[in-house]
C-alpha cells in the first residue's frame, strides 16, 4: 500500500478553492454564488482535515466541524434573504439588486 | 484474499435475501390489507398468491416506459436510482446475528461493523431525499414538483427527531457501532426483563423513533408526498415500468431497513433465549422482531387516516422534537446518576 | 489502491467543481456540488477522518444542499442567459488568479512532496472529537449553538416578513 | 439541616413567585406559612441540639458551596450557628411565622397576594442568610437582600406615589449605610486577608491584645466605625433614621416583620457578631453608646407627637433600637440581644394589633379618627394592653427586664468614660418615661374615649369588628410572650445572685466581654452591687407606673391635645436633609452633570464623532457601488494582502 503525499490533497483543495472563488466572482445568480462559497469552504475544510491527519492533531477537524455549523447558519440566512429578494425583485441577479447604492 | 471473498459472498447473500424479502413484503402487505378489509388479497398466481411478486416483477420489466417531456431526461432517469441505492446501502451495517463457526472459520453475521455505523445510517437517510426531490423536479409536472417539495420538507423535519431519538441509546451504550449497541442489550435483569432499550429508560425514545421512521418512509399516516387525493401520486406520478419499480422497491427497502434498525436499537437485535449456544438462532429472533414492525406498518396503513400538511409539520416540530430533546435530557440525567 | 482511490475522488471532485462553475442551471450546479461533497467524503475517509466524513454527508448533503435544492425548486428558477460577463475587468482579473493558483500548487508540490500523510491513522475517532469539543472547545461550541439559534431566528423573521 | 432551614423560604418564594399568580389565596398562604413554619421547626431542632451541648461546644458549622475564589479572595457559603445566631434564628423564624399567619388574614383580597408572600418568604431567606452567614460577604448578601425585600415590600402598593417614594427613600438611605459597611468589609479584607468571622475575630484577638483608647482613630476604630455606619442605616439610627417612619407605607405585617422584629435588628446583630472588634475600640463604643442614647431620646420625643398609629410605633422602634445600641456601646452585648428578643415579641404584637385595628377600620391609620375600639375589639385591646405594659417596662412584663438590664449595664459600664455612663443612664431613664407616655397616648387614642370614626362614611357603613382567628391567634401567642418572655433573662440580682442570668449565660460564649483587663481594679465589676441594681430597678418601675397612671388620665381628658410643632415635624430632619443634600444634588446634577457634562461634553463628543463620520462617509460612499461583486473584489484584495503578509513577511509553515 502506497501512501499519498500531503501536497496532493493540498493541490486538490487549491483547485477546488479557485473554482469556488471563480464561481463567486463570475456568476450573477445569487444562489450559485452561495454554492461557490460553499465550495470554497469545503476546499478550506479539506486542507484543515489534511493537516489534521498530517500532524495527528484534532484541532483541524474541530475547526471543520465549526465551519460546517457556520456554513449551515450561513445557508439558512442567505437562502432566506434570497427568497425575500426574489419575492421583491423577481430576479436573483445580484447586479440588479443595487437599490442601496447612491 | 479470503476476507474479500467472504465479504463478497456475504454481500451477495444478504442482498439476495433482502430483495426476496422486499418482493414478498409487498405481497405480505396486500394480503394483510385484504384480511383486515375482509377480502382475500392476491390469490390467483400460485398457491395463496405466492408467485404474485414474480408476476409483478415481470409486469414492471416489460411495460412500456412512458417518458414525459422534460428538460432533464438524465435526471429523470437518475432519480429512481438515487432513491434506491441509499436504501439498499443501509443493509451493509445492520447486524443480523452474532458470529458463527462455518467451514472452520469464524464468520460474522453482518457485512461490516463500522465504528460510525449509526452516523452512516443517518447519512444515508439524508441522501434518500435527493431521489424524491429530483424525481419531483425532473418530471416537469406540478403534482410531482409539489410532492417532491413536500417530501423534502417532511424528510428534513422528521430526520431531526429520528436522529435525536437515538441519542438516548447512544448515551446509554457509548458507541455508534450497531454491533456494540446490540451487545449492550444482551442479558436480562432479574432473569426476567431483557435488557432491551425499549424497557430500560428508552420507551419514549423508541416511540419517537418509530413515529419519525414512519414519517421518514412516507407511510400512512404521513404519506403526504404521495397523497393521491391531492397530488395524484406525488413525486412518482410520471414514472412507469422499471423506474417506478425502483421507487416501489426503494420504499419497501426503507421500511424494512427502518424496522431492522428499530429492532437493533431498541429491541435487542439478535438477542433472545438460547442465542449464546446457537448463534444462528439470533437471525431468527431478528427476523421475528422485524416482522412485528412490518406488521405494525401495514396495520397502521389499514387503520389511520392521513395528516393534513400543517398538522404534520406542527406535530413534527412542536410535539416530537421537544419530546426528543426531553428524552435526551432524561437519558443524560440517567447516565449521570447511574 | 489508496492512490487509485485518491485519484478517482480527486478527479471527481475537480470535474464536479467545474460543473458547478460552468453549468447554467442553478439546479445542475447544486447537484454538481453534491458530487463534490461526496468525493470530499471519500477523501476524508482516506485521511482517516471518519466522523467528519459522515458529518459531511449528514450536514452538507443531508441538510444544507437540500435547502438549496428546495429554494431553487420553490422559486422555479430558469437557467441564466448564455453570456457570462460583460465587463472585461473580470476577464483581466483571471490572469493573476491563474498565476496564483499555479504558483501555489508549485510551491505545495515542492515543499511537501516528501511528506506523505501517515496512512491508517484514525485521529478522527468520534469519541476523541467529542471529548475535545466538550472540554477544550466547549466555549466555541456553546457560542456556535447560539449562532445557530440566531441564524434560525433570522431565517424565520426574514421568511415571514415577505 | 441549616441548609434546609435557610432554603425552605427561598424555595417557597420561588414557587409562589412563579406560579402564585394563578393560585388561590389559600394555597399561597399554606405554602408561604408552611415554609416559614418548617424553618421554625428546624430552628427549634437545631437550637435544641445547640442547647444540649456543653457551652464551649455550642457551634454548628455547615459548609454549603464555594462561591468566589479569585486570587487571595476566597469566599464560601457556609452557615454558622452559635449561641448568638441561634437566638436570632429562633426568634426570627418564630415571630416571622406568626406574622406570616397574621398576614394571611390581613392581606385577604389584596391583588398582590402572591407577590406579597413571595417577597415575605424571600425576606425570611435573606434574613436567615444574614444571621447564619459564616463570613462578612455572605452576611452582606443577606444584608443587601433584606434591604431589597424591604424596598419591594414597602413599595407593595406601588401604584401609590407615597409608597413608591417611601420605598425609594428606604433603599437609598440604606445604601448610604451599606456603602460604609462595604468599605469596612474591604478594609477588613485588606487588613486580615480573610472575611470569615472566626478567622477575622481570631486574628483580632491575636494581633490586637490592647484596645485602642478613647479618641484614638486606629485601624480597628476605623473598621468598627465604618461597619457601624452600615448598622445606623439598617437599624435606623440618627442620622440615617429617616427611612423607617416612611417605611410604614408598606402593609402592616411588613412593618411588624421587617421594621420592628427582624431586619432593623440586623445592625445590632452585626455589632454583637463583631463584638471582639468593638471591645477593642473604646472610641467606637463611645460613639455607638452616644448615638444610641440620643436616638432613643429624640425618637421617643417625636413619638409623642405623631398622629399616625404606625408612625408612633415606628418612632418607638427607633427609640428601642437606640436602647440596644446604647447597650452595645456600654459593652453589654448580651443585654442588647436580650432586648432585641423581647422587643421582637412586644413590638410585633403592637404592630399586629395596630394592623388588626387598621383592618377593622378599613385601612384608617390616623389615630384622630379612632377611639372607643375596646368595646368592639376586646381581644385586640387586651393583647395590645400586654404590649403596652411590656414596652413601657412595667414588671413583670418582658420589656421591664431587658430595659432594666440595659440601664443597669450602662450605669456600671466599664468602657464608657466617667461620667458618661451615668449621663447615658439618665437619658435612657428619661426615654423610659417618655415611652410610657407616648404608648399610653396611643392606647388611649385608639381604644378609649368616644368613637371618632365615621360609621357611615362615603355612603357605606363602617362597622368595625373583631379580627378573625387567623389574625387573633398570632396576637394571643405574641401577647403571652410579651408578658412572660422576659423571665428567661432575669438578672441575678433578683435572686440575690443565687440563680445566674440564664440568657446571658447562654449567649455569653459567642460574645466578647468588655475588656476587663483594661483596668485591673475593675474586677469589682464581677462583684456586682445587687442592692444598687434592685434599688434603681424599683425606682424605675415605680416611676413608670406613676407615669402610666398620670398619662392615661392626661390623655383621657383631651385625647387630641396638640403636641409641639417641632416634635410633630420630627425636628425638621427631612426638611434639613432636603435642603442640605437633596436640593444641592439635584441642582448640581442639573447644572453640572446635565447641562455641562452631558449636553456639552458627551453629546458634543458624540455629535462631533457622528458628523466626522458623516464627512468621511461622504467621501467613502463613492466606493459603495451597490454591486455585490465589486465588494467581492475588495474582499479578495484584502485577503490577498493578508496572505501576502504571511507568505513574504510572516512566519512560514512549520514542516516536519
Amino acid at each position: 500500500m502506497t501512501t499519498i503525499p500531503i501536497s496532493w490533497y493540498l493541490a486538490v483543495a487549491a483547485v477546488l478553492f479557485t473554482i469556488g472563488a471563480v464561481t463567486v466572482f463570475v456568476k450573477r445568480n445569487a444562489i450559485v454564488m452561495l454554492l461557490g462559497i460553499e465550495l470554497m469552504l469545503n476546499a478550506a475544510n479539506l486542507t484543515a482535515v489534511t493537516f489534521s491527519s498530517y500532524f495527528r492533531e484534532l484541532a483541524g477537524q474541530i475547526l471543520v466541524f465549526f465551519v460546517m455549523v457556520v456554513a449551515a447558519a450561513e445557508a439558512a440566512v442567505g437562502l432566506a434573504i434570497i427568497v425575500l429578494l426574489f419575492r421583491h425583485r423577481e430576479t436573483l441577479n445580484v447586479d440588479e439588486a443595487q437599490l442601496l447604492k447612491l | 484474499m479470503g476476507v474479500v471473498v467472504e465479504a463478497v459472498v456475504k454481500i451477495v447473500i444478504v442482498f439476495g435475501i433482502v430483495l426476496t424479502c422486499l418482493a414478498y413484503l409487498a405481497l405480505f402487505e396486500r394480503k394483510i390489507l385484504g384480511w383486515i378489509q375482509l377480502r382475500y388479497g392476491p390469490n390467483r398466481v400460485g398457491p395463496w398468491g405466492l408467485l404474485q411478486p414474480l408476476a409483478d416483477l415481470l409486469k414492471f420489466l416489460f411495460k412500456e416506459d412512458v417518458r414525459p417531456t422534460t428538460p432533464n431526461p438524465i435526471l429523470f432517469s437518475v432519480a429512481p436510482i438515487l432513491s434506491l441505492v441509499p436504501a439498499l446501502m443501509t443493509y451493509a451495517v445492520i447486524p443480523f446475528g452474532d458470529r458463527i463457526e462455518l467451514f472452520g472459520r469464524e464468520i460474522t453475521l453482518y457485512i461490516t461493523s463500522v465504528n460510525v455505523g449509526l452516523l452512516y445510517l443517518f447519512a444515508l437517510s439524508g441522501l434518500g431525499v435527493y431521489g424524491i426531490v429530483l424525481a419531483g423536479w425532473a418530471s416537469n409536472s406540478k403534482y410531482s414538483l409539489l410532492g417532491g417539495l413536500r417530501s423534502a420538507a417532511q424528510l428534513i423535519s422528521y430526520e431531526l427527531t429520528l436522529t435525536l431519538s437515538v441519542v438516548g441509546v447512544l448515551i446509554q451504550v457509548g458507541s455508534l457501532d450497531l454491533v456494540e449497541i446490540v451487545r449492550a442489550q444482551s442479558g436480562a435483569y432479574f432473569g426476567l426483563i431483557p435488557k432491551w432499550h425499549i424497557f430500560w429508560y428508552q420507551p419514549l425514545g423508541f416511540l419517537l423513533f418509530f413515529i419519525a421512521a414512519v414519517a421518514e418512509t412516507n407511510r400512512v399516516p404521513f404519506d403526504l408526498p404521495e397523497a393521491e387525493t391531492e397530488l395524484v401520486a406525488g413525486y412518482h406520478t410520471e414514472y412507469s415500468a422499471t423506474k417506478f419499480a425502483m421507487f416501489y422497491v426503494a420504499e419497501y427497502a426503507n421500511i424494512l431497513a427502518v424496522s431492522a434498525l428499530a429492532t437493533t436499537l431498541f429491541l435487542g437485535g439478535w438477542n433472545g433465549p438460547g442465542v449464546e449456544r446457537l448463534p444462528l438462532l439470533g437471525v431468527f429472533y431478528f427476523a421475528a422482531k422485524t416482522a412485528v414492525f412490518l406488521f405494525i406498518y401495514i396495520w397502521l396503513r389499514a387503520t389511520l387516516p392521513r395528516f393534513r400538511y400543517d398538522q404534520l409539520m406542527r406535530f413534527g416540530w412542536k410535539v416530537l422534537l421537544p419530546l426528543a430533546f426531553a428524552n435526551i435530557v432524561f437519558s443524560a440525567a440517567v447516565a449521570a446518576i447511574a | 489502491m489508496e492512490r487509485a482511490l485518491f485519484v478517482i475522488f480527486a478527479l471527481t471532485a475537480i470535474v464536479a467543481a467545474l460543473n458547478v462553475l460552468l453549468r447554467r442551471h442553478p439546479l445542475h450546479s447544486a447537484l454538481a456540488l453534491l458530487v463534490v461533497l461526496g468525493a470530499l467524503t471519500g477523501l476524508y475517509v482516506l485521511l482517516g477522518a471518519y466522523f467528519l466524513a459522515m458529518i459531511q454527508v449528514v450536514i452538507y448533503a443531508g441538510a444544507i444542499l437540500v435547502l438549496f435544492l428546495f429554494v431553487i425548486m420553490l422559486l422555479n428558477i430558469r437557467a441564466e442567459e448564455a453570456r457570462l460577463e460583460r465587463r472585461p475587468f473580470f476577464r483581466w482579473l483571471a490572469v493573476p488568479f491563474a498565476l496564483l493558483l499555479g504558483a501555489e500548487i508549485f510551491y505545495l508540490v515542492r515543499t511537501f512532496e516528501e511528506n506523505p500523510v501517515p496512512s491508517g491513522t484514525s485521529v478522527g475517532v468520534t469519541e476523541a472529537i467529542g471529548r475535545e469539543l466538550f472540554t477544550t472547545y466547549l466555549l466555541p461550541f456553546e457560542v456556535t449553538s447560539i449562532l445557530i439559534l440566531i441564524a434560525i431566528l433570522g431565517a424565520v423573521v426574514l421568511a415571514r416578513r415577505g | 439541616m441549616l441548609k434546609a432551614l435557610v432554603l425552605s423560604p427561598l424555595i417557597a418564594a420561588g414557587i409562589i413567585g412563579i406560579f402564585g399568580r394563578r393560585w388561590s389565596e389559600r394555597l399561597i398562604a399554606v405554602i408561604g406559612c408552611g415554609s416559614v413554619g418548617l424553618s421554625m421547626l428546624l430552628a427549634f431542632r437545631v437550637f435544641g441540639e445547640l442547647w444540649s451541648r456543653p457551652p464551649e461546644q455550642r457551634v454548628i458549622w455547615e459548609p454549603f458551596f464555594s462561591w468566589i475564589a479569585s486570587g487571595p479572595l476566597r469566599v464560601d457559603w457556609g452557615f454558622h450557628l452559635d449561641a448568638l445566631s441561634g437566638v436570632y434564628v429562633l426568634f426570627v423564624t418564630f415571630v416571622g411565622f406568626w406574622i406570616h399567619v397574621f398576614a394571611v388574614g390581613y392581606m385577604r383580597g389584596d391583588s398582590g397576594y402572591a407577590r406579597f408572600f413571595a417577597y415575605m418568604n424571600l425576606f425570611m431567606f435573606m434574613m436567615l442568610v444574614l444571621v447564619l452567614a459564616d463570613n462578612f460577604l455572605v452576611m452582606f448578601v443577606g444584608w443587601e437582600g433584606v434591604g431589597l425585600c424591604s424596598y419591594l415590600l414597602i413599595g407593595h402598593y406601588f401604584d401609590r406615589a407615597y409608597a413608591a417614594s417611601a420605598a425609594k427613600k428606604a433603599f437609598i438611605v440604606n445604601r448610604i449605610g451599606d456603602f460604609g459597611f462595604a468599605l469596612g468589609l474591604i478594609l477588613i479584607f485588606a487588613t486580615f486577608g480573610t472575611l470569615r468571622f472566626s478567622e477575622v475575630m481570631g486574628a483580632i484577638v491575636a494581633r490586637f491584645p490592647e484596645p485602642e483608647a478613647l479618641g484614638e482613630i486606629g485601624l480597628l476604630t476605623t473598621i468598627a466605625l465604618l461597619l457601624f455606619v452600615g448598622a445606623t442605616g439598617k437599624s435606623a439610627q440618627i442620622p440615617l433614621h429617616v427611612w423607617l417612619p416612611d417605611a410604614m407605607a408598606g402593609p402592616t405585617p411588613v412593618s411588624a416583620l421587617i421594621h420592628a422584629a427582624t431586619m432593623v435588628t440586623a445592625g445590632v446583630y452585626m455589632v454583637a457578631r463583631c463584638s471582639e472588634l468593638y471591645v477593642r475600640s473604646l472610641t467606637a463604643l463611645f460613639v455607638i453608646a452616644v448615638i444610641g442614647g440620643v436616638t432613643a431620646l429624640l425618637a421617643a420625643t417625636i413619638g409623642l407627637a405623631q398622629w399616625n398609629i404606625k408612625k408612633v410605633l415606628a418612632y418607638s422602634t427607633i427609640s428601642q433600637l437606640g436602647y440596644m445600641f446604647l447597650a452595645c456601646g456600654a459593652g453589654a452585648f448580651s443585654a442588647a440581644i436580650f432586648h432585641v428578643v423581647t422587643h421582637a415579641f412586644f413590638k410585633a404584637l403592637l404592630f399586629l394589633g395596630a394592623g388588626s385595628v387598621i383592618v377593622a377600620l378599613h385601612h384608617e391609620e390616623d389615630m384622630r379618627r379612632m377611639g372607643g375600639l375596646k368595646r368592639v375589639m376586646p381581644l385586640t385591646y387586651g393583647t395590645m394592653l400586654c404590649g403596652w405594659l411590656a414596652i413601657a417596662g412595667l414588671p413583670p412584663f418582658a420589656g421591664f427586664f431587658s430595659k432594666d438590664e440595659i440601664l443597669w449595664r450602662t450605669w456600671t459600664s466599664p468602657v464608657l468614660p466617667e461620667p458618661w455612663g451615668r449621663l447615658l443612664w439618665a437619658i435612657g431613664w428619661a426615654t423610659t418615661i417618655l415611652t410610657a407616655v407616648y404608648m399610653t397616648r396611643l392606647i388611649v387614642l385608639t381604644f378609649e374615649g368616644e368613637e371618632r370614626f365615621a360609621r357611615h362614611a362615603e355612603g357605606h357603613a363602617l362597622v368595625p369588628r373583631e379580627s378573625p382567628p387567623v389574625m387573633a391567634i398570632p396576637l394571643l401567642v405574641l401577647a403571652v410572650l410579651s408578658v412572660g418572655g422576659g423571665w428567661m433573662g432575669i438578672s441575678e440580682a433578683y435572686t440575690g445572685g443565687r440563680i445566674a442570668n440564664g440568657f446571658e449565660q447562654f449567649v455569653r460564649p459567642a460574645l466578647a466581654r468588655a475588656p476587663v483587663h483594661l483596668d485591673p481594679s475593675a474586677i469589682a465589676v464581677e462583684e456586682p452591687d445587687h442592692g444598687m441594681e434592685l434599688g434603681l430597678a424599683a425606682a424605675t418601675a415605680l416611676a413608670v407606673l406613676a407615669t402610666l397612671i398620670w398619662a392615661r388620665r392626661f390623655y383621657q381628658r383631651d385625647p387630641l391635645r396638640p403636641a409641639p410643632r417641632l416634635l410633630e415635624n420630627k425636628y425638621y430632619v427631612d426638611e434639613i436633609y432636603e435642603a442640605l443634600f437633596v436640593r444641592p444634588l439635584v441642582r448640581g446634577s442639573t447644572v453640572l452633570l446635565w447641562k455641562v457634562f452631558d449636553v456639552a461634553l458627551i453629546d458634543g463628543a458624540v455629535n462631533g464623532v457622528a458628523s466626522a463620520v458623516a464627512a468621511c462617509a461622504a467621501v467613502l460612499r463613492r466606493l459603495q457601488t451597490g454591486l455585490v461583486r465589486s465588494y467581492l473584489v475588495m474582499i479578495l484584495i484584502g485577503a490577498l494582502i493578508v496572505l501576502g503578509y504571511f507568505v513574504f513577511i510572516g512566519s512560514r509553515l512549520p514542516v516536519r
